[in-house]
């Protein structure tokens, strides 16, 4: 036998809720409650007001550089509704929806945008990394995180996410790798939003999933559409059963779509057509919960024009909190850099200079008369 | 003659290289239809084409590593990286390979690179987005380093870049992108790379700086009584200490500005060098006024971190009363 | 349907001669004709006496640190003779049959080892490359060196070498996913030798097969014996087709291995047991051609002889020329630097001083009475 | 007390931490069941077991990475990189990460993390087993950066690196891993970091350095006539700049010693740092004896490359002359 067939894979795309409004119920039932149902839609009501808002704040120029999370409000919801909140989110920056959701106040994220260390500053209880910014590395933070829980013989996962581009870095492939071969519990979330700012899919990952890249780890690689809620909760229970229990990590690829700009300093009609956005539009995540919802006569338009108005109040209390923190001081940026401050640094701090001179008076006859002149 | 901006300058200096050799290509992230996030492709995709204006995938390894491949096999690729807090990533590819191809293999093989990056602070950005990492690299033996402080050597200088058998990092100062505009000639010339820039004369102090901070020292000189001189070094490595030190041992002070943080940086490479050519003739020690030994602020405090004209003014009336 | 199928994939096992002499006509017959197959026979094992040469020279202190081939001559000969001189060789440092099989003299490889940089000034028309010294680095240089040839509309391809270990660097998966994504023709020729130094190869790849690696690109996968030098060329010849015809990347895993320790400075029987060994060495890649040819009738006791005889000539020769190199140049780690040397090099090195007094002595009253003092 | 050498002194602290806190572990290549390249991890895998003793994927941005994690959780990981030319592929990590994660995030996560690398040249090892980065991640804020130049300083150090609350690197230099043997007490102590040692006391000179050239410099003075003070920095980050400026301001020269290439190492920040604090007191220029500015090369001239005694001994004298 000189040819062996020694490995078969292959690549499952699941879909429970599509956008046409077909529920897979064999897979669907019983696998959100209506209740949190309920909750969750208005949850990603929210987030997008919040999202639109960020956008207009940033456009006012009360806010820095911002990246609209809209129309991906549903794989970091739904990963974070099947996640506990002692298991670590490791996300990247278009995850608000699953941040707020595991309970952080919209106010840090507003703040880390207005160019605030301290919106990085998450309480430890919510098990929470901040946003990462350079791409693809944050990974290897989560392999880490799981693997001490391991190691303290703890029951937790971690779950990180990422985009479709981040799995072109070399620190992903290494993350997926560790995680592999030494059995950490982590679940990898892939956000392909097929579009990394201006560069398509299909130059991060030409092959026809970006799932695959999880066969390359012999990991157990799910597929599907992200911004089905149900789609994503199921995957996300299977990952977490078979890291928590097996210790072994899963690939997920939730196919979604970025409706907005990359980010505020970004304009996507230079290069993607008015078409696919329209197509997608379509396909957006919230509209489809709703009908589903009225469908199944849940929902009606005065719980709507009740959660709009209370989604309007949170998010201007959001902004409103935001807005009204006080200055950072100066000094912080010197205060956080060791436990302890090194002597050139305190001297730095409480000088604000760099010059010898500047920093030791000493060393000139009359800084005094010489800084009067 | 056009009045142009420092990314007008380089966009233009990669349409005439590319139009004169067909060596030169481009790639990088967003680079393409795109034309860059600071734009300064803008356009080349049109002209020259998907084959020679390259959207590769978001890796920096993979995107310099490549290039030291194109560039090994003869041609002269000009990748961008988006901002220079991306550099990590290629940091092995640049140090351990680009920087070392020409003398492990005695010259058998070369690596003439050109890596364009944005670099430092001052535009409000996210984290990461405002370094100034440029002591790293002219602490690499085997790369030169150069950061242009204004359209006309951005120009001039990039040409030479690009036309050098080694390997360069071409460091642009994103914050004067767009600040300001100069004469650029419309023909093609070149800046060389190695050559410091007196930007004004003066007997009482030299100033030496380079890339954004050349602008603050300018504001600082203007608002002064003293008769300063102010070199702009245009290249990190090799740099011109000859220029430094004829100016030096004629004003006996000197103050250097950089936005890298303080320890470390280029600048205690050039107080030495001064104290080392210059130590009969120095009147005051040479001053930094740096970054400091922090991480860059997130842009809230930015302005506190980077080096502005107060303080620029502050280091002259300090030494000079020494 | 909420569950789809979108991709199946499968890893076929190559092999066409085994270590019991076992020969598949279908694959194996005309591959390699008969007058090749004794001149690679007769190749490989001057290269194995090399090694086992090299090995006596660093232990008795005429050489540095060497990494020992013995055991993996197949799979990069067997790439090597598929490959067409203009194809680049992009190898790392288990490749010296192949790279002697391209032309490489002997000595280059050990003046390398000898610590000499003039070891990797190779002639140009050899198409190859040095030794890369750091693992996983030099993939991405071959996925460069083969989109030159694609940029130029040359048919080139590049093949580059690297072992098991080298697959788990960042580097790797950049340069898989370059090659794949941009259509470049590289052959990623992988030697799994099992162990990375003293860690075995489920530490670096515990999926079933390293081969599926190529899976995360939807690359083409091929499986082989890489102690069958058939196996490896038959497959060489697909992925050179492949990548000559139509610019694609594929990744290819020769499973063979390491017979010596990782290097001269290793002694692997800290982590390795013996059986192991013993049971490689009988899938050894020389002694089964010698049978296969026995068995043809193309070989005989006294043709073994008298390949001995002129390998141990060949061999003797070598290490001759490489000891008789004149000692390099001091000046030389200077004058490579730069195409132009910058003036403070030049000042360092006609003073071999980093001193500023050194360099410059006007600096210093009386330098030659201070000398003497 | 055992008369131990650098490796063994190190083994010493890592086993000793490991007893005492079961939030240290250990990462790396080969570190298992082999003990390490260098064998500095002899003996534990065996006595600690697999779960505390981790060898990992050949990828060191991967073990940098995950031990960020690890430390984020609280842990205490102790990574080994082979080889200082193999931090390259793991510098993102460190310094876009590990070094700015309490500053970044305002203390809600740290990173107690040390990196233990191998460092320097003069083992006639292959390319790029020899090089110094220390300046490199000087140049860092948010990283500690120490190396010892004997075996009872390195554990002393290696303890207090492991305690401490922020990332350190460990540089070791393999040169002295066992050229030499000194007492070592059993029991722990820790030298805190950022405090150099005066190894002996002089008059007429200072002498600066780290690392294995300490002993280069021993074997100068040793030859010497003059009266000269070494000073053994042990720290890179934070430097005690007070110890030099103390001794400096006695002997009114120093001579910098140090194996990476001068421009821009870290002998160039002493060096300006000893101008701006012991400037009227300063009777020559600082001099620096350093690698120069080339790639370490193969082993055959690595001697060349070297700061030696005899090159030493020339700046000795051309300094006393001045
Ligand atoms: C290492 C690194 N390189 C480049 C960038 C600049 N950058 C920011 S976002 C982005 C695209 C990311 O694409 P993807 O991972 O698909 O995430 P998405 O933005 O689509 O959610 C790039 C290139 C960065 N932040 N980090
Ligand atoms: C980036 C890097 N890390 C570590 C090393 C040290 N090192 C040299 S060879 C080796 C193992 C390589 O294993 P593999 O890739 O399987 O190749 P093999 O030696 O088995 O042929 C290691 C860890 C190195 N040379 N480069
Ligand atoms: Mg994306
Ligand atoms: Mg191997």
């Amino acid at each position: 036998m000189p040819i062996t067939k020694v490995l078969e894979a292959q690549i499952d795309h699941v879909s429970i809720l599509d956008e046409h409004g077909n529920f897979d119920e064999s897979l669907g039932k019983g696998l959100i409650p209506d209740e949190d149902l309920i909750k969750l839609y208005g949850h990603m009501v929210i987030c997008r007001l919040l999202d639109e808002v960020a956008f207009k704040l940033q456009r006012s120029g009360r806010m820095g550089t911002y990246p609209q999370n809209m129309g991906q409000e549903a794989p970091s919801l739904g990963a974070a509704y099947a996640l506990e909140t002692t298991d670590w989110m490791v996300t990247c920056y278009r995850e608000n929806c699953g941040l707020f959701w595991r309970g952080l106040p919209m106010e840090k994220i507003l703040q880390h945008w207005m160019g605030d260390e301290r919106g990085n500053d998450i309480p430890r209880e919510l098990h929470a990394t901040p946003i990462a910014v350079p791409i693809g590395t944050q990974m290897l933070h989560a392999t880490g995180l799981a693997w001490a829980a391991k190691y303290r013989g703890e029951k937790r996962v971690a779950c990180t996410f990422f985009g479709d581009g981040a799995t072109s870095e070399g620190d992903f492939h290494e993350a997926m790798n560790f995680a592999a071969n030494l059995d950490i519990p982590v679940v990898f979330f892939c956000q392909n939003n097929q579009w990394a700012i201006s560069v398509p899919g299909k130059i991060q990952c030409s092959a026809p999933t970006v799932a695959q890249r999880g066969f390359a780890y012999g990991m157990d690689c799910l597929r599907c559409d992200g911004n089905d809620i149900f789609a994503v909760v199921h995957c996300m229970n299977k990952a977490i059963a078979s890291g928590r229990d097996n210790k072994r990590p899963t690939f997920i690829e939730a196919v979604t779509y970025r409706l907005g700009d990359h980010t505020t300093a970004d304009d996507a009609r230079r290069y993607r057509d008015a078409e696919e956005v329209e197509l997608w539009k379509a396909r957006d995540p919230i509209t489809r919960i709703k009908a589903f919802m009225k469908s199944r006569k849940i929902w009606d338009d005065s719980k709507q024009a009740e959660l709009e108005e209370h989604a309007d109040e949170a998010v201007s209390a959001a902004v409103k909190r935001a807005e009204g923190i006080e200055a950072p001081n100066k000094e912080d940026f010197f205060n956080w850099m060791y436990a302890e401050l090194p002597e050139q640094l305190v001297v730095q701090r409480d000088t604000m200079r760099t010059s010898s001179i500047g920093q030791d008076p000493s060393q000139i006859e009359s800084p005094q008369a010489s800084q009067q002149s | 003659m056009a009045n142009l901006t420092l990314v007008q300058a380089i966009n233009l200096a990669l349409v005439q290289e590319m139009e004169k050799d067909d060596r030169v290509l481009i790639l990088g992230e967003d680079v393409g239809l795109n034309g860059g996030v600071f734009r300064v492709t803008d356009g080349l995709f049109k002209r020259f084409g998907g084959d020679r204006i390259v959207d590769t995938p978001l890796a920096e390894s993979g995107i310099i590593g490549t290039s030291i491949g194109l560039a090994m096999a003869g041609l002269r690729p000009v990748p961008e990286i988006q901002f220079e807090g991306f550099l990590g990533p290629a940091y092995d590819q640049i140090c351990s390979h680009a920087a070392r191809m020409r003398t492990r293999t005695r010259g058998a093989f070369t690596v003439p690179l050109t890596i364009r990056v944005p670099v430092g602070g001052g535009i409000h950005a996210p984290e990461l987005h405002s370094d100034s990492p440029e002591a790293i690299y002219a602490h690499q033996p085997g790369l030169k380093v150069v950061m242009p402080a204004s359209p006309y050597d951005a120009k001039g200088l990039l040409i030479s870049a690009i036309r050098d058998p080694d390997p360069v990092i071409f460091f642009e100062p994103k914050r004067i992108y767009r600040a300001f505009r100069e004469e650029v000639p419309e023909d093609e010339y070149t800046v060389p790379i190695g050559k410091a820039r007196v930007v004004c004369e003066g007997d009482d102090l030299t100033i030496v700086s380079w890339g954004a901070s050349v602008v603050q020292c300018m504001q600082a000189i203007e608002r002064s009584s003293a008769s300063i001189e102010l070199i702009d070094m245009r290249t990190i490595y090799p740099f011109d200490i000859d220029a430094v030190e004829e100016s030096v041992s004629k004003t006996g002070r000197c103050v250097i500005v950089h936005e890298a943080p303080r320890t470390c940086g280029f600048g205690a490479e050039i107080a030495t060098q001064i104290m080392e050519r210059c130590f009969l003739q120095l009147e005051a020690p040479v001053q930094r006024v740096a970054g400091f030994d922090t991480i860059m602020p997130y842009y809230k405090l930015e302005n506190d971190y980077l080096p502005d004209a107060d303080r620029i003014e502050l280091a002259i009336q300090e030494i000079g009363a020494y």
